[in-house]
This record gives structure tokens, C-alpha cells and sequence, in this order.
């Protein structure tokens, strides 16, 4: 049955925010943002045709208010919220509550949430939909005994993990028995503070994987495409820091199957719009369920690259009841896509997070860049919140020159302020293991551990020291340009003049 | 126009001309006479050529990107006995652990009084949802804790002392 | 043969300089920039490993002086030149200079140059390569008596060409003989002063004609692809202001007639690497040959796009002898790619050229939008070049997409201090005739001969007599941001300060 | 503190409280009260909203972009006896054609004692590649041609009069 949506509330901040926005525009739909105190100024505020504040700037009293969003969406008139990634994304009541109030969640339905979202359901849906799934304990351990039983069972290595939980947070790697009790209680109370939930389950632990998920979209006449994969095995602190399209081991069967396993899995539980499958691959190309994300995904740009479509814009016309306009065998990849997550973070000090003001935003362009970017100069980046800035992707025909592209881009970009991880991604992007794609879950923090190498001086230090000296001398005013021809000169006067008036 | 830097730990002595424009100049670095053509394009963001190599720097608070890549620097004022960088330097006398940036003590891993070890763990504060610990900059004994969990602290305060 | 380039000197200035810069950082060249007195500030400048001044702002005084730039080459130890479009981009001397020189010339051969840059002599080879062209004259006219014989033999009306034009300089239509003899005088004068030829050809007006060409890329070793056509019936004045790939008229049947009617036309001149031959289309989609740009094109973007393929990179590798690595089969067209050409001129006054300094830049972004733009805040745009800014394009998957995507993205942008055509692009993209694809060269004209739609007032009187109160009163300062939280605004201090240091 | 603007023709007053920040404000708009958020990001880019509607503001000179859209205006002394827009309006007297940019003078079509229509070519001058022919603003006299071809001419420089 086809609804229509003429105006979408966006309950979310920052670039993906911005993002949906975008979407609406050129869908010729209105959008209503909110914010919290800290981002009156944010750009998905600017951008969009109305604006409401939620409350102070702490999450759990702004955008974690389903309450109060779901009151604005009411009075702004709008027919649709988009709850972009974390904050209530994957909220299954605020979900229901939607419905309730006839409000469109542009999202799957909460029953297929609750099964999907839950890591413990999701092995069971798994299991059922015959997909393959690291071995270990389906329902959530009750007691060190029982964890000490599965382990035994299943062999070690072992990883404890947090049934509701996400981001490595109540997580907890365990290579002999000994040392199991006190990872259970670590691992559980963590998950507690983290996700309100002690359960944990345990599995066993594969050595070296690949973090590798399937794009999905549904419609909700039973149609389930595959968008093809994503490569998200470099990450940090079980963060994900650079993804691709394609993935460099998988070919066309893998593909098939991995898709086909995953479109399962979505069908059996009545899954609808887009969603994510993610699983671990193991050097012999055998994958192994990990769990489903039932929410658009940070790194989707990636899929859109390669596949030509756009996530966002589909999401809204699954949400309006509209079946999918294409079929699975139209469905082509091509090209190779790469997405940086520029984070305010100092990489030379244990990436502690550098929130501020951003005195100066310097952004790259030209052939084969997209930049989803959340901020400007003269944005302070708030204290409270993730700290990424920008999505920089680079789309290529090869993945070497995408990996080229994106090097130039990152040469091209400058952020001044504040820290920002910039230079992690030229040392990861000219690594030869990365190049080659030699890379798991485990490969950054390898990278890390090593010492950083010491790139060729291209620059003299004479040249640094002058160049040091002249910046601060000639301070930050533009002085009298003594080459301008005489009429830019007279231009530029006026130009000033004119900036100056009335 | 004389500039005293301190360059990826390397002392400099850069001489300007005395009123600096940009376009061609001659500038003194170190002794050496080197002829440069500066244009400031943007505050902070400079085109260098000397002797047709083009070089774009970029002014970044206490570092200047030039072709992308990063060098820390200082201005000196020579008649300082030392420069900003070293001040509070060497393992001698008290050090301070202070806070790298805004955030929430989670968890305090120490009490006054307390033998640690240089790199051991002392604080954890909590910012942008990331849990960061804060390690002793040397051996010694806490002297001092100056914050509690739940304490919002600001970068650069003090929150704890080794002796 | 192989020749390997390691160095490439770059003879041009603005956007297209940078493009080139970009493509040959992404290949690991090195690179070297030229430049004038009115440009030492400009981004090609800022961009390149190295960089050389060429004189005074007059580009006959700059970039058109090739003996000084290949001087430069020499000295520099540059292995070839890319001549970007315009200057010397099309200049046979130039090339032969160059090949003289042992400096590769990425280009095409002289030789080919001299045939197919020749409108005249072009349409000899299109005879002799049996490709349909306008009825007219093949040769240049001679005098007034000749003008009116030829006329009268293919009827009126009639179109009066320069033989070594180009961009609609020396163009006369004529729908009577009376009005000949003036409009050939006029027209050679023009085309002398122009080009410094006045030599003048006759051929028959099509009605109402699409302006298609088609892109080609040719190695040395007889390979030669057709890389599909774009439409670039948005004309002013005979300048392209909109382009487009693919275009909505030519069908499968169509792109293949013409792509091998033009790969017909380069094989027969011996033509090497990128390449545009340009047709009228009827509507009946009769086509006709009208002339061939040698020389890599403004529009490229629209195709790079559509095809996944980097032209300015495939160019370098046929010049450095390679022959092309993909066969026509695999060339495939996705998706809808558009372009805007964004000048410094006011379309409210007449379209008079508006340099000056630009106080401020606000560039889109986000999904599916390209931008290859030639400057930034604080740049003066010189009054004795082109007025081209930027060209920003959008790619989507549909044609209506693409154009409701580069609407977002027009409203996104912002450029301060001069006037430029963005309004314009907004009203045409809108228009009903734009958006059901009935275009012609003529059709802009027309459009623009009308009156401007009145656009529904969205934004009440009243705000924007508060908009512009404030805007003018709160000044350029930005205000104490009095809803900062409280470590924000410690933080803005401090990046403050920073910006201010020493 | 009161602003006197002409907008799109129209004169408006508007009313801003004493001591302009940016947030929460009352201003008066021709006497109607408005409650407005504004919120400056730069130089000259506003974020306003009022009533939920939020606008997105770009001074550009002499006008205003709103979503886009271009409004021009100008502020408007109210002890002048007119805005600066009028200032030298109506057929009657002497009328000068300026040039609107920087440029050199191609092709002069007139001579001083001509009669000359409303609207027709006086003038040529060139720029950025282009040639853009000036047209004379009112029917009447040439009763000056201060340039000659080849002169180079700047933005406003008064290059006929037609009385």
C-alpha cells in the first residue's frame, strides 16, 4: 500500500543528518531538523526548512528523546522520521511508537528489529535461515560456570561479546580458561554501563579475519536486493576506519553466496528497507554470520559508488510503499570505492579526541571525490558527541587508483584547530600490506604497534624553517598583493569595500 | 626581522626582510642566503617557490603542513632561557598528568600517596563516548589528586601529581 | 614505442590546470606550473611541484608563448606538456615545436592537427571518410560573387563559418542573398581580427539543430574508442553553458552510427589520444559532421562520469605509448552526468564579465557532485581571462535525478563579491522545455528572450526585510555565540588564540 | 537600534533590540512584532529562524541569498532625501553610460552632437574574451564621448553622456 511523505523529520546531527537532508531536497520533500543546545549553529540545521531544539546538549536529553521528536514530528506536520545511524536508529520502541502516532519510521518494522537487533536472536534467526555462524553459545551465558562449559566445548581462543551490544563495547578476546571468570564479569559489567544489558554470549574466536558485510535493501512485497559487499576489516578498537567497495577477496561466487545467505536471513524475519549483514571471512573464504545492522550504515556511501544508486533516496521510496524498481541480475558493481572517517582525534597521542573550534577548513575536489562532510570554519565541534567530521571517499576505476585518488585528496585537505587522524590514513594508504591488501580486523592495531615510518624527506629543513618563519610573520592578515595587476587591485577594493558595507 | 624557531626539535634562526611583503625576497636561514618568492593566498595558507620548487604550506596552530606533510615548530623568544616546549622538562621534581582535552573522570586508578610507575595508569577521562586512560609521565609517588569521578575537567587542568 | 614521463609542465591556468595537476599526482609524476603576473596566486600555482612566471597578465604575453614555455620544460627537465584546452592546446607549430624538442606533446600528432583543425580541410577528410556533413562550400569562399552561387545552389537559409573559428566568433546566418554580401564581409573581418585568417566557408542552416558530440581516445597503434556523446545544445552566444552525458535523444542505434562514423574520421587522419567531433543532430536524428576539437574538451567531466574512465590519465598513458586497455565492447555508459560551467559574468545585466575579488566561497557537496573549480575566498578572479570559475557537476542515476541533484547543490553554493551565472542554471533546470529534453542550440536564446518566471514566493517580505537588517547590522564580525556550551566556547578561545599565535 | 532598508524596491523598517547578539529576539518589522532565532556561522552567513521555519542567509553585496534565492536591497539613510538606487533616476537631464567593468575600449558607434535612441549602442568594450556592447539610457544628444578605441577603462568610469 503506497503512503505518500511530503515531510521528513531528520532525528539526528551531524553529516548523515545532512546527508538525508540532502536526499529530501532533491526529492522534492521538506525536512524538519532538530538539535540540542550545542548545535544551534550545526550545518543539518542550516540546511534544513525548519528547525527545532530538543534540550541540552547531553544525548540523553536531546537526541536520545524519542518523546520529544516524536511530539515535533507531530506539530511540524511531518509524515516520516529518518533516524540516520546510533541515537535511536535502533530503537525498536521508539520504532513502535512512531507507527502508534502514524508517523512513517524510515526503517525496517520493530518486530524485525527485536529479532534482527538482538545478537542472540539473530544466531538463532541465523541458524534457522541455515547460515553459517561462528561456533559458540546461542543464548546469552548465565553464569562463569556455563561460560567455562561453551569454551570447553567450542575450543579456545574464544571471544565474549554483548548480546545488545555494538563497537567492541563488552567485548572480550580469552586464550585459556584461567582467564575466563574475570573476562565474563569485565565483558558483563561493561555491557551493563554501555548498553543497560549484562547478557553476554561467548563464541569461538577466528584468527585473522576479514570484516566483511552485505548491503541490503527490501521492499515490502517480499523483494530483498544484495548491493554487493563492503571491505571493513581496518579497524581500531573494533571501530571502523576505512571501508571499501569491492572487497579485494571477494569474487563473483563469494559474493553470490554471501548475498543470497544474507537475503535469507533478512526474508525469515520480515525485514524490510535497507540493512546490513556483517560477517567474518576467514583466510579460506569461508564467512561466518556476525550480526545484522537494521539500520542505514555510516560507510554506505561505498555501495553507492560502485552500484551507481542512492541508499537514502531508495529507503524513502521503500517507506512510501513502493516495491523496488529493480531486480538482482541489474544490480552491477563497478569501479572501486574508498571511504576515510576524518575523526577529531590525535593519532600522535593515543588518539584522545580533540574537540573545538575549527579556525580553518581547507576541503579537496576534482575527479572521483565525495565528501560528506558535517562542519565548517568556524564550527566548534562539540565535546558530547562521535567525533567524526567528514566521510572523504575516493571512487576509482581500479582499487590501486582510488587508493592514489584518495592519497592526493588527503594532500589536498587541511583542517586547522584541531587534531584530526588526516595523517593516519596517508601512512595506512601508503603501507604496503594495505596496497596489497593484506589486511583483518587485527591489521591497524599491527600498524600502530610498529613504528611509523619515516617518509622520505621530499621538503629541505631551510625550506620548513622559512616557511614556519614566514607564516608566522606574515601573521594571518593577507598583505597589500604587490603582483595583483592594477584593475584586480582596484577590484579587490572594492571587493572589500563591499564586504565592509553599508 | 629576526625569528628564532625551534623546528621538529631543531633550534633556527630565520632573518626577514624588514618589512615583509610577499613576492620576492631574500631571507637568511641558519647563515644561509636563500631567495624566496612568498604569496599568501588565504591567512595561513602560503605558495613558497624557491629556485621554481613550489611548496604549499599550511599554518596549523603549532605545526605547518607543507605538501601534506606535518612539522612541528615554535617561535623562540631568545632572551626566554628556554622554549615553551621544554618548559617543565626532565625527570627531576614534580610532574603534572593534565587533561589532554575537555571531558568526565570515569575512573580514578590511584590515591595520594601511592609508588607508580613511569607509563602506569592513573586516570581515565571520558570524551566524544571514548574511554581514555592518562599515564604517569614518570616513577615516583602521587602527591596529588585533584579531581573525583564524575568531575567535568577542561584541557590543560591538573588532575594529578607524581613527586 | 614506450616513453616513460616522469615530469609533465602544464600549459594552462585555472580549473583545467588542476585537473591535470591532479591526475598526474594520482600517477606519481611530478609536476610543473606555469604562470602569469595576474595568476601567481592562483590554485594551479599553489598545487604544482614546481612552478615558473611567463611575463605580464596578456596571455599573448604568457601562456601563448610557447617558445618561453618550452624553454621552461627544458630547464625544468620535464618529459611532456599537457596543453590543458585553448591557449596552445590546438596549436600544430606548437607541437611540432615541442616533438623538435624531444618533449612529448600530449595530443594528438601535428599532422592530424593540421587536418582535422582546419574546419575546411576537416570536411575534405569527413567526405573522404563518407560521413554525412552539411551542405556547403568545402573549401573557404573567395569572394561575395562566389558566396552568393554557393547559397543559391543549397538554398537559403545559410550559415557564413570562419574556416580557423571556433566558439561562434565569424558566424553569420543569412535567410536572404541580399543580405549576404554584408554578413561575408562582416563575418571575415571578424574572423581575421579573431583567429588572424579571414577565410570564410557557406553552409546550409539546419533548423532547429542539437548540438551532440561524441568523445574519442585513440592510441598509437591504431586503437581508437568511442567513449559515447554528450549534449551540448544549451548554448549562448554559441558558448556551451550546459552539458550532459548521455544525451536523451541518442539511442543505442544512434551512438553507434556516430561513435563509428567518428572513429572513421580519426583513423583516416592518423589522429592520436583524446578527441571531440562535434555533429548537428535533426530531428529527424539525422546527423551532421561539423567539426572536430583536437584537444581534450571543457565538458570531459559529463563523460569521465558515465563511463567510470579518467581521460586526462588514459591521455597521459597513450602518450607515454601505451595502447589503450579496454576494447570498445567494454566501454558501458551508467547513470546521468550534467554540468554547469559557472562564470563570473551577470546574467541580470546584460551578461557583462564581473571580475573582482571573492570575499567568500560556500562549495556543495555530498552525493553524487563533483566539482572541478579553479577558486577560492580571497582569489581575484583576473579580468584578462576566461570568466570560468568552476564547473560543477552532478551524476545520478536518472536524467531527472541528476538535474534535481545539481538544483540541491546550486542552492548550496554561495559566491560572494562578483556576479556570477548561478541563478541562471537554477532558472533553466527548472524549465519545463530543459527538463523534458526539447533542446536545441537555439533554445536558451528563446528562453532567455522571455520573460522570467516569477518563482512562488517561499520566503515572506517581511523575513527577508529582517534577514537583511540583520545580516547588515551583526556585520561581518561573528557574535559572541552566546548558546555555546560552556567548553565549546573555551575552546573557541583558545582556537582563537591559536589562529592569532605567536 | 533601527534600520531603514529598501528591499526589492520596497522601503521596510526593521527594529533590532539595542545590543544585536545572536539567539532568541524580538525585532519589529514595519511595526510587526517578530519573534526570530539568528544564529551568524560567518562572516555574512545566518541561520534564522522564526516560528520553526528556518532560512538559510547569505549577504552577497548588494543582496541577500535565502534558500537560495537572490533578494537584492540596500540600506537606506533616512535623513538622504532618497536611497542610493534612485539616485540619478528619470529621463529628464543628462544621463551618463558607465562602464559596468573593467575593459578596453573596442568600438566607439557614436560621435558628440548624435542623435542617439533609447536603448541604442553607443559604445563597445571587451572583457574576459568578451565584447559587450553599452547602450544609451534615454533618447537624446551625445553630448560627450570621453574614450577613445584602445583605451583601457575601469568599473564606472563614465565613457558617454547623452543629454
Amino acid at each position: 500500500m503506497r503512503r505518500t511523505i511530503q515531510k521528513v523529520l531528520i532525528a539526528n546531527r551531524g553529516e548523515i543528518a545532512l546527508r538525508v537532508i540532502r536526499a529530501c531536497r532533491e526529492m522534492g520533500l521538506r525536512t524538519v531538523a532538530v538539535y540540542s543546545d550545542a548545535d544551534r549553529a550545526a550545518l543539518h540545521v542550516l540546511h534544513a526548512d525548519e528547525a527545532y531544539c530538543l534540550g541540552p546538549a547531553l544525548a540523553s536529553e536531546s537526541y536520545l528523546r524519542g518523546d520529544l521528536i516524536l511530539d515535533i514530528a507531530l506539530q511540524s506536520g511531518a509524515d516520516a522520521i529518518h533516524p540516520g545511524y546510533g541515537f535511536l536508529s535502533e530503537n525498536a520502541e521508539f520504532a513502535e511508537a512512531c507507527a502508534a502516532a502514524g508517523i512513517i519510521f524510515i526503517g525496517p518494522p520493530a518486530s524485525a528489529m527485536r529479532v534482527l537487533g538482538s545478537k542472540t536472536k539473530a544466531r538463532q534467526a541465523a541458524d534457522a535461515a541455515a547460515m553459517p555462524r561462528v561456533p559458540g553459545s546461542v543464548t546469552g551465558l548465565t553464569s562463569t560456570q556455563e561460560a567455562l562449559r561453551v569454551a570447553a566445548e567450542i575450543g579456545y581462543p574464544v571471544m565474549l561479546k554483548a548480546a545488545a551490544g555494538g563497537g567492541g563495547k563488552g567485548m572480550r578476546a580469552v586464550s585459556a580458561p584461567e582467564d575466563l571468570a574475570a573476562a565474563y564479569v569485565a565483558a558483563s559489567s561493561e555491557a551493563e554501563r554501555s548498553f543497560g544489558s549484562g547478557e553476554v554470549y561467548l563464541e569461538k574466536l577466528i584468527e585473522r579475519p576479514r570484516h566483511i558485510e552485505i548491503q541490503l535493501m527490501a521492499d515490502e512485497h517480499g523483494g530483498c536486493l544484495y548491493l554487493g559487499e563492503r571491505e571493513c576489516s581496518v579497524q581500531r578498537r573494533h571501530q571502523k576506519v576505512i571501508e571499501e567497495a569491492p572487497s579485494a577477496v571477494v569474487g563473483e561466487d563469494l559474493r553470490r553466496r554471501m548475498g543470497e545467505a544474507a537475503v535469507r536471513l533478512a526474508l525469515s524475519a520480515g525485514y524490510v528497507n535497507a540493512g546490513t549483514v556483517e560477517f567474518l571471512v576467514d583466510s579460506a573464504e569461508n564467512f561466518y554470520f556476525l550480526e545484522m545492522n537494521t539500520r542505514l550504515q555510516v560507510e554506505h556511501p561505498v555501495t553507492e559508488l560502485v552500484t551507481g544508486l542512492d541508499l537514502v533516496q531508495m529507503q524513502i521510496r521503500v517507506a512510501m510503499g513502493e516495491p523496488l524498481a529493480m531486480k538482482q541480475e541489474q544490480v552491477r558493481l563497478r569501479g572501486h570505492a574508498i571511504e576515510c572517517r576524518i575523526y577529531a582525534e590525535d593519532p600522535d597521542n593515543n588518539f584522545f579526541p580533540s574537540p573545538g573550534l575549527i579556525t580553518r577548513l581547507v576541503r579537496p575536489g576534482g575527479p572521483g571525490i565525495r565528501e560528506d562532510c558535517g562542519v565548517y570554519a568556524g564550527w566548534t565541534v562539540p565535546l558530547e558527541y562521535d567525533p567524526m567530521l567528514s566521510k572523504l571517499v575516493a571512487f576509482a576505476q581500479t582499487r590501486e587508483m582510488a587508493i592514489d585518488r584518495m592519497l592526493r585528496a588527503l594532500g589536498e585537505y587541511a583542517i586547522g584547530g584541531i587534531k584530526t587522524n588526516i595523517g593516519l590514513f596517508r601512512r595506512i594508504l601508503q603501507d604496503a600490506d594495505f596496497r596489497a591488501a593484506r589486511i583483518d580486523t587485527g591489521y591497524l592495531e599491527r600498524l600502530l604497534a610498529g613504528a611509523a615510518p619515516v617518509e622520505e624527506a621530499t621538503v629541505p629543513e631551510d625550506v620548513v624553517a622559512l616557511a614556519a618563519a614566514l607564516l608566522t610573520s606574515l601573521g594571518t592578515e593577507r598583505p597589500p598583493a604587490a603582483n595583483d595587476s592594477a584593475p584586480a587591485s582596484k577590484w579587490a577594493a572594492a571587493g572589500r569595500q563591499e564586504e565592509l558595507r553599508p | 626581522m629576526t625569528v628564532w624557531l625551534e623546528v621538529e626539535g631543531k633550534k633556527r634562526r630565520v632573518e626577514l626582510p624588514s618589512s615583509v611583503l610577499d613576492g620576492a625576497m631574500e631571507c637568511i636561514v641558519d647563515g644561509k642566503l636563500i631567495a624566496a618568492n612568498a604569496r599568501m593566498l588565504q591567512p595561513g595558507i602560503m605558495s613558497l617557490v624557491i629556485e621554481g620548487r613550489q611548496y604549499r604550506c599550511v599554518l596549523d596552530g603549532d605545526s605547518v603542513l607543507i605538501d601534506g606533510r606535518r612539522f612541528a615548530f615554535e617561535v623562540n623568544d631568545p632572551r626566554s632561557l628556554q622554549g615553551r616546549r621544554s618548559a617543565g622538562r626532565g625527570a627531576a621534581g614534580p610532574r603534572a598528568v593534565k587533561a589532554p582535552m575537555p571531558g568526565r573522570v570515569v575512573r580514578v586508578l590511584t590515591v595520594v600517596g601511592d609508588e607508580v610507575a613511569e607509563q602506569q595508569g592513573v586516570i581515565v577521562i571520558e570524551a566524544m563516548k571514548m574511554q581514555n586512560e592518562l599515564k604517569s609521565p614518570k616513577a615516583g609517588k602521587v602527591v596529588r589528586v585533584a579531581v573525583a569521578v564524575g568531575d567535568t575537567v577542561g584541557a590543560g587542568d591538573v588532575l594529578v601529581v607524581v613527586e
